[in-house]
């Protein structure tokens, strides 16, 4: 099993979630972070004047899939629909689990995603 | 005595008290959420502070008979001892309503003036220190001011200083009080290295909204009955917002291609805070001048604010401050209802009113240039930078703003 | 001159005033978060943009003199010339308020009118047609109309159509507006696809309180003086809103099992609009079976509204031009104070009403349809579609609701 | 008829209604994300219900002509049948204002009291049974208590209780009507074990806000016209606030280092409450006294509550219930003005103030015992232990707070 | 080590909570995150009507703990403490931790959960 | 490639994010955690008297760093910046990544970073 943890614009969120549908894909977790990068950060405008936002608002998109070989369908799939080609697009990062539970079952394993 | 009188002004109070919980929302929503509830808490504190001290000398000090050179007034109203709940005003501008009720009017304007002045003090304060500070300073300051400029033999107003709603009063003094403070209490830790963004701009138009309804009652309450003046003084007070509010938000449009609403909030309180002197006394296309032309020289001198490295934090002197000065310049310009100014031939006038606010913010700034700093050597101002790093919220509170 | 009709109206204007800021609230926590900011921009800009066009023209054209065949006032009001500060208004409904209380009274009705337009431009507006369109707006649609029925001469009133405190020429008008604007500006990116859920319904609450202390004030204050029709006319307000919002989440609750607060807020808000133009003309049974009876037909009204293409966001169209409707016939049932209806033999007044309701919503709805689609062919009335992805918080005002 | 009385208690009736928004933000803010709408729903819900009651049945039970022993009214104004809108209230304080008006303030007054009664329901009601409940407790406790104290011929009218503006009819009545519910209901799942921590504090301090403004109208209002009594009772409120809410304050900071605004905020209530039953008998020095006193008393009962396993979860009773008790006891040894007591030689004053204290407590306590309990084995006063761990917002409403 | 990434519902903390303390597990963070997996979404009401929440609100609850045979002891409960048998359980992830620092005192491994 | 997970104080974002900063490290996103270790709780006030939370706010930030020999610099520059030395200065964990993708330009691996 691995687990995918994209860090995407947060306008992204129903397109990704759309395409990753598509694949079969339904089980994933999203929550709000503040990302820094590539991209400068945002102009917000105070009382008078500008000031620049370093810290810009990203969801964290977090799929554990299978170890199989959709791993690169599923990541193509959140790149075709993450993309804009500026920078503050996002990453996707791969990390491995060991295993995985199904709290309503007791489920284990693969079967349970 | 008339009725009606009384029914307007006790309505006028209840909105002008709105307008310090008003501010409580502008004012917080305007800091990091770690400090929001310490700046209510400064604000509904000088509501409490200000009403005790008000009952007990506050009052008597600006209000009661003269003692001496129309500088303070004296010890008559003590505790208000003297006034009696059926006593009418027999004073300079009505018969029509009680004293007890002219009182608890002018109450709401010393306790919006001391809750203004947190402005400096935002996210640093020790606030047991904060608390004497207003006492010390209503007393020192604005009772003295109030009385030079509406207490019966005040010498600001036997010299002829128009000033209908308390643009000198309460705007001019708390703009370069707040000044002081910023220059003694100095800038927040981090101040211009780490972000400082407003934190909740819903809560800074709440805020807007309750402060602009409090200023129909406190502009258009300070005709001190229901009649036309009333009328005229709440309507430019109206067009005077608009105005100003609309052109701050072209100004910033121009400037950074955004339509700011903290900007048309902004501005819509420096129209407020410059129409105040001048408010029962123009007519409404003087209220629109005066509205437009506020716009610029508040976005100006806050723009320099922004640039020193004086952390006024929400820029009581650049708004109030200047708002207030050029509103009292504009009412020895453009008054015309019941009073003379320069459009009406008599020019002196602007002078007067210049007297006026020079002295005033002099007197405003030098004397709580020594309050602060006495206080900041004996207590010390400010928390500690630990306090200030995790928030006062938590530190000073015990409360956090959203959980 | 009755002074005290100053005071009531004074305060009126002021509560009036609180509506717009409310609507705001109501609005925005209906949103998504990322265009709740705009939504109140829409609101307050409103207040600036049309107090300022209605000192200049607005107010000329709906209540100077008529110039031809009741359809519109002339230019005599132009920059309120001619209206002295101490003119006591010599109109149709009474003469005991000065002119100028009368036109910010006036004003207040038009601000709270063209901010209930901003429900179709929800989360997608390009910000500076918006202003360019109500600007449109106001003098081509609600000044005309504001004339008919209220105006001296205005051929609606003349004709006998009953409208208390603006069915008429508030939500009639406004609703079908509203439509037609929703028409041309069409539906927000990824409507019917994508969640769109309401993200503060505090704030909807917070709204409503606002806008019904508000109604308070436009129902009764359009008594013109402190009276018991203004009295009579408060309380048939508070009836009709309670008995609505009552039955509409009863409704909710035989349906979804929920005892829906949005759903309360939105009944009491199709009661506040129905009763507005009976309000007082009617004995309290009257409001509560308006109350009851519209909460029904709104549900209806935009539940269908709902289930079409039609992303008219905000329902200002189901609420208030459904709302107004049966407002308007109710009107002509169950007058009875002052005026005459079915119930007290004058069945015509139900055909006198709804002529008034087909001119105005077709008036209404032809009129704002050409404006609309002249602006939008011009400039583009829609936000760029990137724009409204990102939330027009951040893309238009450079601000985010909450950081 | 007076005019200027018609204007102020309009308007003071609007202002009274905004309290109930009011204190749905102040509870709302004080009870966990989770169950914050449900709170405002019943608040918001209160209204409508007891509006339409009011109508009916409620005001006449309470105001209409006596029948038997000053224990109840009867049913004249059923319907408000015989109430015409233009009849001048012939009454016992005043026959200046409509008797339409004086039935819409007493309304206001009402839902109050019933939204109060919200607290011991906090995050675990059956909304449907809350209704019932409110109804009944409306017909049973209120519009009963409402005629011993203000009715004509009431029995503790007769017997010489002074009671201003409500102190035991709206205050002590609702405290021990709040413990009689939880009593009934028992406490939340997971109380005293789980956290359960405020999860709004802005929220509570703008219903701080709206409660005091609105409370300058209950008070201040109930002078029933715009004189001399109008004024004293609003200062008199507003000192006492600020002086409880004050002193609360520094009792929080001297136990635990911390100024708290949640205290702050209690306090003001406490305050608020205490002066309700005296502010038109005394004086400002006697409204000083009552409020510092009311803090430590309620901060007491408070504290006791809170040690206990009895979950009134916002603590009416200890607020209400003792700040009344303490407001009825001071009015009978402060009253100075139209009344006199213990310090204008009539100690026996106290002893009727006690007999009404005891009496009012009493009957409330039981007779709202009876009602919950009946509803309570009938349908049951409490959602579901599923319904109350997920939250009521969701599983009542079908809404979530900030989503 | 090994973290437990652990997606429950939200009114299920206290319990897990106090099953994890009674276990002698002491150092965990929670956040908020909404959810989509086999839980069909909660109906919520609109101004007339309902519509279908998707996204719906879980706790993530993060535990580092030792690799030792305690892991099993501690993943039973928290699924006894966060079942109620109906689908939106949520899951339990196992993710390997290479290692632990503690800022306070830059201890290194083990000893500083 | 490795995973941080640090915990820290709030307050200490900024000096940490400096630090970080003249590091070369400027890919990082940070989330809002509320957390539970060997710090006692925070005493806040309610109407009357003290209650104590046991639940405290804390950040999570995740840097995810290439695999190189700078690993323990960054840990040393976080302590730094992050430690007050009371409890309650938060944990860093160290978690295997497998791969990185950046999904403006497709990248993978450690170039992305
Ligand atoms: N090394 C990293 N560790 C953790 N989060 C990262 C890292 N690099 C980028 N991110 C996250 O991804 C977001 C987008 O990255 P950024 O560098 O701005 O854009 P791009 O990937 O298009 O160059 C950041 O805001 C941050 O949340
Ligand atoms: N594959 C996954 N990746 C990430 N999060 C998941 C995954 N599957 C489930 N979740 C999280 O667990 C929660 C509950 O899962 P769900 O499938 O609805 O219930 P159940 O586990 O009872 O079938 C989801 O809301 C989501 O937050
Ligand atoms: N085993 C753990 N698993 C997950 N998070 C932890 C763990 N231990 C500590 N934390 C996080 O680190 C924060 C600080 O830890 P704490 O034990 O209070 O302080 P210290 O590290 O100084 O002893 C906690 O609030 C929690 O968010």
């Amino acid at each position: 099993m691995k687990k995918l943890e994209c860090y995407v614009r947060p306008e992204k969120l129903e397109p990704i979630k759309k395409g990753l549908f598509e694949l079969g894909i339904k089980g994933m977790s999203i929550s709000n972070v503040k990302g820094h990068g590539s991209q400068r950060g945002i102009k917000l405008v105070g009382r008078a004047g500008e000031y620049c936002v370093e810290w810009i608002e990203k969801l964290k998109l977090e799929i554990i899939i299978k170890d199989n070989g959709q791993l690169d369908e599923i990541i193509n799939c959140i790149i075709e629909n993450a993309k804009t080609g500026k920078p503050g697009d996002g990453k996707i990062f791969i990390i491995p689990v060991e295993d995985a539970i199904r709290i309503r079952t007791n489920e284990k394993g693969e079967s349970c995603l | 005595m008339a009725e009606a009188d009384i029914a307007l002004i006790f309505v006028c109070t209840a909105l002008v008290f709105i307008m310090t919980p008003g501010l409580a929302f502008f004012y917080g929503g305007l800091l990091r959420k770690k400090s929001m509830i310490n700046m209510m808490a400064m604000c509904f504190v000088s509501i409490a502070v200000v009403s005790v001290l008000w009952f007990f000398i506050g009052y008597s000090l600006a209000f009661s008979p003269d003692v001496g050179g129309g500088f303070i007034g004296g010890f008559d109203y003590i505790g208000l001892y003297g006034i009696k709940y059926d006593d009418y005003f027999v004073g300079i501008y009505t018969d029509a309503i009680p004293q007890m009720l002219y009182m608890v009017f002018q109450l709401m304007f010393a306790i919006i003036t001391v809750a203004i002045i947190a402005s400096p003090f935002a996210e640093r304060v020790n606030f047991g220190a904060f608390i004497i500070f207003i006492s010390c300073w209503l007393i020192l300051v604005y009772s003295p001011i109030a009385h030079w400029v509406w207490g019966e033999g005040g010498w600001l107003r036997v010299m002829g200083a128009l000033d209908f709603a308390g643009g000198t009063v309460v705007h001019i003094n708390v703009g370069f009080a707040s000044l002081a403070v910023a220059l003694v209490i100095g800038p927040r830790k981090g101040y211009k290295k780490e972000p400082m963004e407003p934190s909740n701009v819903p809560y800074v138009l709440l805020g807007t909204a309750l402060l602009w309804i409090g200023w129909f009652a406190f502009n258009g309450g300070s005709a001190l009955g229901a009649n036309d003046t009333a009328v005229i003084a709440m309507f430019n007070t109206h067009l005077a917002a608009c105005a100003a509010g609309f052109v701050w938000m072209i100004i910033e449009y121009v400037r950074s291609g955004k339509f700011s609403m903290l900007g048309l909030a902004t501005g819509a309180l420096a129209g407020l805070v410059a129409v105040t002197p001048a408010s029962g006394f123009i007519e409404p296309w003087a209220a629109l001048i005066i509205g437009v032309v506020v716009a610029p020289i508040c976005y100006t001198t806050l723009t320099i604010r922004n640039r020193s490295k004086i952390d006024e934090s929400l820029d009581a002197w650049a708004v109030h401050g200047w708002g207030g000065i050029w509103g009292a310049i504009a009412t020895g310009i453009f008054a015309t209802i019941g009073a003379t100014s320069a459009i009406t031939g008599n020019p002196g006038q602007i002078w007067t009113q210049i007297v006026g606010v020079i002295v005033t913010a002099a007197y405003s700034f030098i004397v709580t240039f020594v309050i602060a700093i006495v206080i900041h050597k004996l207590i010390g101002l400010r928390s500690t930078e630990e306090e200030e790093y995790i928030g006062l919220d938590i530190s000073c509170h015990g409360e956090i703003a959203q959980g």
